[in-house]
C-alpha cells in the first residue's frame, strides 16, 4: 500500500532570485516512529527523475495540492526549485525552517534512466527542476541549456556534472539575449529532454521533429487529485487522452496534440 | 466491532461510505492506497452507451472551498467498461454502483439493458452531469421529464435503481416525489451545481462550455438542506453527497435523513478519505453509544 | 481620474459599487472607517413595516468560505428608519437604496408609500428573505407569485424599482422575465441560498428556524452564472451580487452582465473592502486601458 | 477615521497551560511607517480594559476573524490570553515570534473606570484576560477569585495589585475544590466584575441582586463583523437587542435577559 499524504518538515526555503525557491524538506519524525510504515517510507522521500509530489503548506485553502517535480533527493532529503505564480506558491514561499506541509507521491511516470548517446536538456525558468534531478542522476555526456526571463539563478546546481552550459536570457541580463531554441542545435544530440513553457517545448519538438530526434518533455497541466482519477490533467496524444499526473508528466513529444 | 451495516433496496452495504462516481475511477488507483474492502461501494465514473474522449480546454477550475469541473463524461463505454473495468472491481468486496448518463432515452435504456447481465449490485441513474448533453441534465431539471426517463428505464431494469438528482431541479421535492413514483428505489443527491468563472483578462468564462458544475465544501450547507428536504418528501432511501470532507460532516448528512453518503471532491485532497470517514463514524458511533444508524438517521 | 460612472433607472452612481443589505447596517459604522461618499451606493438593513427584534438563538453560523445567517430582519420599522436612519443617510453623498421585506401584499405597499415621499433614491424589493415569513421568500420561489406583488407595488411606488431575487427560485430566467413584466425596473440578485447546518453532538439543527441563508465566497461561482443568465433573458439592468471579495470578482460579474455589483459579506471581512473594491476596479480599467465599463460589460 | 484589518506582530506566543497561551503582539513596522495615519495609531495598539480586538492569524479559511481581549497593553504592545477551543485558536496557537497577523480594533465598550469603592473581580478560566487588564488600570481596593478546571495560571499576573486572590479549581488541583461561585461572598464588596462561562456569571448575577450589588459582566458571543453591522452577536436586555460587539461587550448584569 502507498501511502496517503504525509508530513515534511521544511529544512531550508531560499529565495534563489525574484519569485524563484529552492525548498528542502525532511520527513517528518512521525513517519519514521510509525512502524506500520515500510522501512523505505520511514527513512525518507523517494522518487525518479520526472517524478513529482503533490504539495499542500496550507489547510484548506486554497483547496487543492500543488504538484511540484523532483528537483534533487539526497539523504532522504527532498529539494524542490519552484517559482512563485498564484497564491499556493505564495504560500509556499512564507514558510519557514520547521514549519511543516503535506506531500504526496512520489507520483506520475518519470524518464527513461536507460536513454544512450549524447543529450541535450533544455530548460525554460523552473522548468530546470526535473532536469537536475536527471540530470543528477545520469552518466551520459550531457550539455544543458536553460533559458531564464532575467537574471540567472541555480547555474552552480545546473553545472555539475554537465558538459556545456548555455544560457539564455530574455532581457540580455546575462548569457545570450533571447531564447534558448535560438541556441540550440539539434544535430548534436541523439536525444532531447525538455521542461518549461509549453510554447518553448512546443517549437523543440518541431525543431527536433525536422532532424527526427526524440523529444523527451516534462508536461505542466492544472491538477486536481495527480494520482488519476479526476481526469482534470488530460492532454490529447495520438495514443489518445493521456493523464498528465498518470502516464505522465513525461511524454514523447512527437505523440502530444498540442492544443492551439 | 461497531455495527455500521445498513440495507437499502434489497442491497447490503458493510457501512454507509460509498466512493462518489468521476471522482474515483473505477477505483484502482485509490486501492494503491487502501483495501477497497473498507468500504460500503463505489459509483463508477459516469458511463455512456459510446467509449467519450470528454470535453476540451480546462476541465478543473479551483473556487473558494471548491472546484468547478467539466469534464465532459470521458470514460470508456459500457462495453469498454464491462469488458476493461469490471473484473477489477467485482474483485474488491465492495458494493458496486454503475453510474449511467445518456442523451436520449434509448440510450439510457440500452445502456442500463447491457448492465442487466453484469455482477453490478446497482444502477446510478444520472440525469444530471451539466457537463455534456449527454450527461442528461436535461432530464433532471423538471419532474415531469425525470419521470418519463426513470419510468421507461425502470421498465427495462433488472436491477435496483438509484436515480441522482441534480440540485439545479425546479423543485427538488417535485422532483424527487415524480422519481419515486416512476419506480425509483432511491435517491441520490446532489450533483454538481451549475456554476460559472471567468478569466477578467483574456475577458472569456474558464471553461470552453461556459457554465461548469461546482463540488466541494462550498456546497456543503445547500446540499444538507436539499437532503434533508427530500428525505422529508419521499418514503424510498436516500445517499446523501456535497461537500463532505470528513466524518462529521457524514454524520450531518445522516442525521438530516440519509441512508449511505457518498464522498467526491474530498478523494482529491487525500486519497484514503473515505476510508478515513468510515473510521471516523464507527468511532463517532462508539463515543457516542450510537448502536446503529437508524438510532439517529433523520434525528433533527 | 477614470470614469466609473453608471446610470441605471434614471439613477446616476458615481460607481458600480454598492453596499449589500444587512451587510452594512445604515451606514453609520462602516462610515467610521472610510468616507461613504467613495461608494456607488447604499442598500439598507431590510426593512419590514413594523420594527423588528429579529430572531433568537444562533443568528450567524461559519461554513466552508461562507457563513449562514438567520437574523430575522432585525430592524427599526419603516417610520424609525425615516426618522432615524435616513437624516444620516441622506449626508452622505451616495445613492440609497431602501431594501423592503414583507409578509404580505398590503404591508410591502404601505411601507413603499411611506417611501415615496423621502429623499430615498431606490426601492429594493425584497421578495427573498429565507428567514422569516415577512422577508417575502414564499414570493420569490414562483415566477407568478412574483409578478403579482411586483405588479402591486409597481402600481403605488413613485421610485425607480428593484427586485431582489432569490436563488432558491424555481427558475430564475422565468423570474426574472415576470418580475421585468410586471414593472421591475431593475433586478439584483442573488439573495442566501437556503441552506441547513447540525449540531452533531446535540442532535439539533443550528439554528432555531432549521434552515438559514447562505453567503460568501462559497457561492460565488452559482451567483455568477445566475447573473450572466438572467442577464441574457431580459433587457432591464442587473444589479449583481454574491460572495464578491475583491475588485476580480466584481468585474466578473460586470463582465457577466452586471450593471452595478454588491458586497456584502465580505464587509464583515474587512470593513474597508466596499472602498477597497472601488479603488480595484479604477486601477483595472486603467491598466486594461478602459475607459467605460460599457466596453466590458457582458463581454464574455 | 479609525484604521480598517492592521497587521500585528508575534512577539511571544507561550503556552501556560493546557490549551492556555499568552501571546504578545507588536504593531507592525507598514503602520509606523505610513505618515497617514494617526500618531497614536503608528505607535502602538489602544485601547480600554473591557474591549476587544478582531484577530485574524490566517488567510480565509476560517472566513470570519474571531473576537479577543485586551488583556493588557503596555509599551504599545498588546497582550491576549486566549484558550483553544476550536479551529481559529488552535491556528493562533502556532504562531511563532515573528509571524503576522490581522488585527481590527480596539472594539466595543468596555468597563467604566470611575467605579468607586470595594470590587470583587470574578473569573472563569481564560475570562480573567480582560480583568487583568481592568484591575491594571484602577487602583481601587480589590479581590480577585479565579475559576479553573484543572491547573492554575498566570497567577503572577493576576496577584498584582490586588488585595486577595482566591483560586478554584473543579477537580480540586488547586485552592477550594469547587466553583468560584461557592467561594465568593457579595456582601463585602460594592461592585463586582465578572467574565467567565455564561451560566456562571449568571449565577454570579442571581447571588449579587439578592444583596442589590451592581454586576457589570463581559459577554461572549459568535461574532462576524465585530463592529454593529451583521447583527449576529446580539443579546436581549431590558432596554432591547443590543450587540455584544458595540454597545456590549460590557454590561450591567441585571438588564441581560439570559436565554434558557
Ligand atoms: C508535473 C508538474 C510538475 C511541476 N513542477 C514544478 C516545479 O518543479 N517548480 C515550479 O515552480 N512549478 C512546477 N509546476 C507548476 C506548478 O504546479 C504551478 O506553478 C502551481 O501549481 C501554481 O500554483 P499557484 O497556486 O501558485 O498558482 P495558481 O493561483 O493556481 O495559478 C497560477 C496561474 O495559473 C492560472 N490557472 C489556475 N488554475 C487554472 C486552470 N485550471 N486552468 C488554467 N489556468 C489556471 C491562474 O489564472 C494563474 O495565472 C509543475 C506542474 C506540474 C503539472
Ligand atoms: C468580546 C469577546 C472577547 C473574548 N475574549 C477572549 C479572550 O480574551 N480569550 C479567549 O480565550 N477567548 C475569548 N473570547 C472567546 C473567543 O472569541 C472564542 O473562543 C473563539 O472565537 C473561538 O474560535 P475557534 O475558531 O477557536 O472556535 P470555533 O471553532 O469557532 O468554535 C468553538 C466552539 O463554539 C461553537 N460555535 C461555533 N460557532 C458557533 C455559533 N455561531 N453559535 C454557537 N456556537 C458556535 C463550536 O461548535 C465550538 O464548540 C472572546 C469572545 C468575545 C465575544
Ligand atoms: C471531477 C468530477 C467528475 C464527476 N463526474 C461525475 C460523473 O461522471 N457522474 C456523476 O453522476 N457525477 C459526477 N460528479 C459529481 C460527483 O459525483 C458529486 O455528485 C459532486 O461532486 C458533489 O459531491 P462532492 O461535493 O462531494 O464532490 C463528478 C464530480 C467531479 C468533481
Ligand atoms: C447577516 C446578513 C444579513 C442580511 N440581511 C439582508 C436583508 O435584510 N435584506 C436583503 O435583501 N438581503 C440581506 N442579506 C443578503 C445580502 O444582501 C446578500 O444578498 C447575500 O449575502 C449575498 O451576497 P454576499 O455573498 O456578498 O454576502 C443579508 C446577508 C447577511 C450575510
Ligand atoms: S490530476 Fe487528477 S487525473 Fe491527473
Ligand atoms: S459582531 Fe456583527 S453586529 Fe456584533
Amino acid at each position: 500500500m502507498k501511502q496517503g499524504y504525509r508530513r515534511g518538515i521544511v529544512h531550508t526555503n531560499i529565495q534563489l532570485a525574484t519569485d524563484v525557491y529552492e525548498m528542502k524538506l525532511m520527513p517528518h519524525g512521525d513517519n519514521n516512529r510509525d512502524t506500520s510504515l515500510r522501512i523505505e517510507d520511514r527513512l525518507g522521500f523517494q522518487g525518479n527523475p520526472g517524478q513529482f509530489y503533490m504539495l499542500r503548506g496550507w489547510q484548506l485553502d486554497p483547496l487543492l495540492a500543488r504538484p511540484i517535480s523532483i528537483c534533487n533527493i539526497s539523504n532522504g532529503m527532498v529539494t524542490f526549485l519552484y517559482e512563485v505564480v498564484g497564491k499556493g506558491t505564495r504560500m509556499m514561499s512564507e514558510l519557514k525552517a520547521g514549519d511543516t506541509l503535506e506531500l504526496l507521491g512520489p507520483l506520475g511516470t518519470g524518464f527513461d534512466l536507460e536513454l544512450g548517446g549524447r543529450l541535450a536538456l533544455i530548460s525554460g525558468g523552473a522548468g530546470m527542476a526535473p532536469l537536475i534531478y536527471l540530470k543528477n542522476r545520469l552518466e551520459n555526456d550531457m550539455d544543458f541549456y536553460c533559458g531564464f526571463q532575467s537574471e540567472p539563478y541555480y547555474i552552480d546546481e545546473i553545472e555539475k556534472g554537465v558538459d556545456n552550459i548555455y544560457i539564455t536570457t530574455e532581457d540580455g541580463s546575462a548569457g545570450h539575449r533571447g531564447f534558448v531554441t535560438e541556441l540550440f542545435t539539434p544535430e548534436r544530440y541523439d536525444t532531447v529532454i525538455t521542461c518549461g513553457p509549453t510554447p518553448m517545448m512546443k517549437e523543440i519538438v518541431k525543431i527536433c521533429g525536422k532532424h527526427d530526434i526524440p523529444v523527451y518533455m516534462s508536461m505542466e497541466s492544472h491538477m486536481a487529485c495527480g494520482i488519476g482519477t479526476c481526469l482534470g490533467c488530460t492532454v490529447e496524444t495520438t495514443s489518445g487522452i493521456l493523464r498528465v499526473c498518470r502516464e505522465g508528466p513525461v511524454q514523447l513529444g512527437k505523440e502530444v496534440v498540442f492544443d492551439d | 466491532m461497531i455495527d455500521m451495516r445498513i440495507q437499502i433496496c434489497g442491497v447490503e452495504f458493510k457501512n454507509p461510505v460509498i466512493a462518489a462516481s468521476g471522482t474515483f475511477g473505477f477505483g484502482r488507483e485509490n486501492a494503491e492506497y487502501f483495501p477497497l474492502s473498507k468500504l460500503g461501494g463505489i459509483s463508477s465514473k459516469g458511463l455512456t452507451l459510446n467509449k467519450k474522449d470528454g470535453n476540451r480546454g480546462t476541465r478543473i477550475y479551483e473556487t473558494a472551498s471548491g472546484i468547478m469541473n467539466s469534464i465532459g463524461l470521458q470514460n470508456p463505454g459500457i462495453d469498454g467498461f464491462i469488458k476493461d473495468e469490471l473484473p477489477f472491481m467485482e474483485k474488491q468486496d465492495t458494493i458496486i454502483l454503475a453510474n449511467v448518463g445518456g442523451s436520449t432515452l434509448d440510450e439510457y435504456i440500452v445502456s442500463v439493458d447491457k448492465l442487466n447481465d453484469t455482477n453490478i449490485d446497482m444502477i446510478e441513474l444520472n440525469i444530471s452531469c451539466p457537463n455534456v448533453k449527454e450527461g442528461g441534465m436535461a432530464f433532471g431539471i423538471k419532474a415531469k421529464t425525470a419521470y418519463e426517463v426513470v419510468a421507461a428505464v425502470r421498465e427495462i431494469c433488472r436491477k435496483p435503481l438509484i436515480v441522482k438528482l441534480s440540485p439545479n431541479a425546479e423543485n427538488m421535492m417535485e422532483m424527487a416525489e415524480s422519481c419515486a413514483k416512476a419506480g425509483a428505489d432511491g435517491l441520490s443527491l446532489v450533483n454538481t451545481f451549475n456554476a460559472l468563472a471567468i478569466d477578467i483578462y483574456s475577458r472569456k468564462p474558464v471553461f470552453n462550455n461556459i457554465t461548469a458544475g461546482l463540488s466541494g465544501p462550498c456546497i456543503k450547507p445547500i446540499a444538507l438542506r436539499m437532503v434533508y428536504e427530500v428525505s422529508k418528501a419521499v418514503d424510498i432511501p436516500i445517499i446523501g453527497l456535497g461537500g463532505i470532507m470528513d466524518h462529521e460532516d457524514a454524520i450531518e448528512f445522516i442525521m438530516a435523513g440519509a441512508h449511505c453518503i457518498q464522498v467526491g471532491t474530498a478523494n482529491f485532497i487525500e486519497p484514503t478519505i473515505s476510508m478515513d470517514i468510515v473510521d471516523g463514524i464507527a468511532k463517532f458511533m462508539k463515543d457516542e453509544g450510537i448502536k446503529s444508524l437508524d438510532e439517529i438517521r433523520g434525528v433533527i
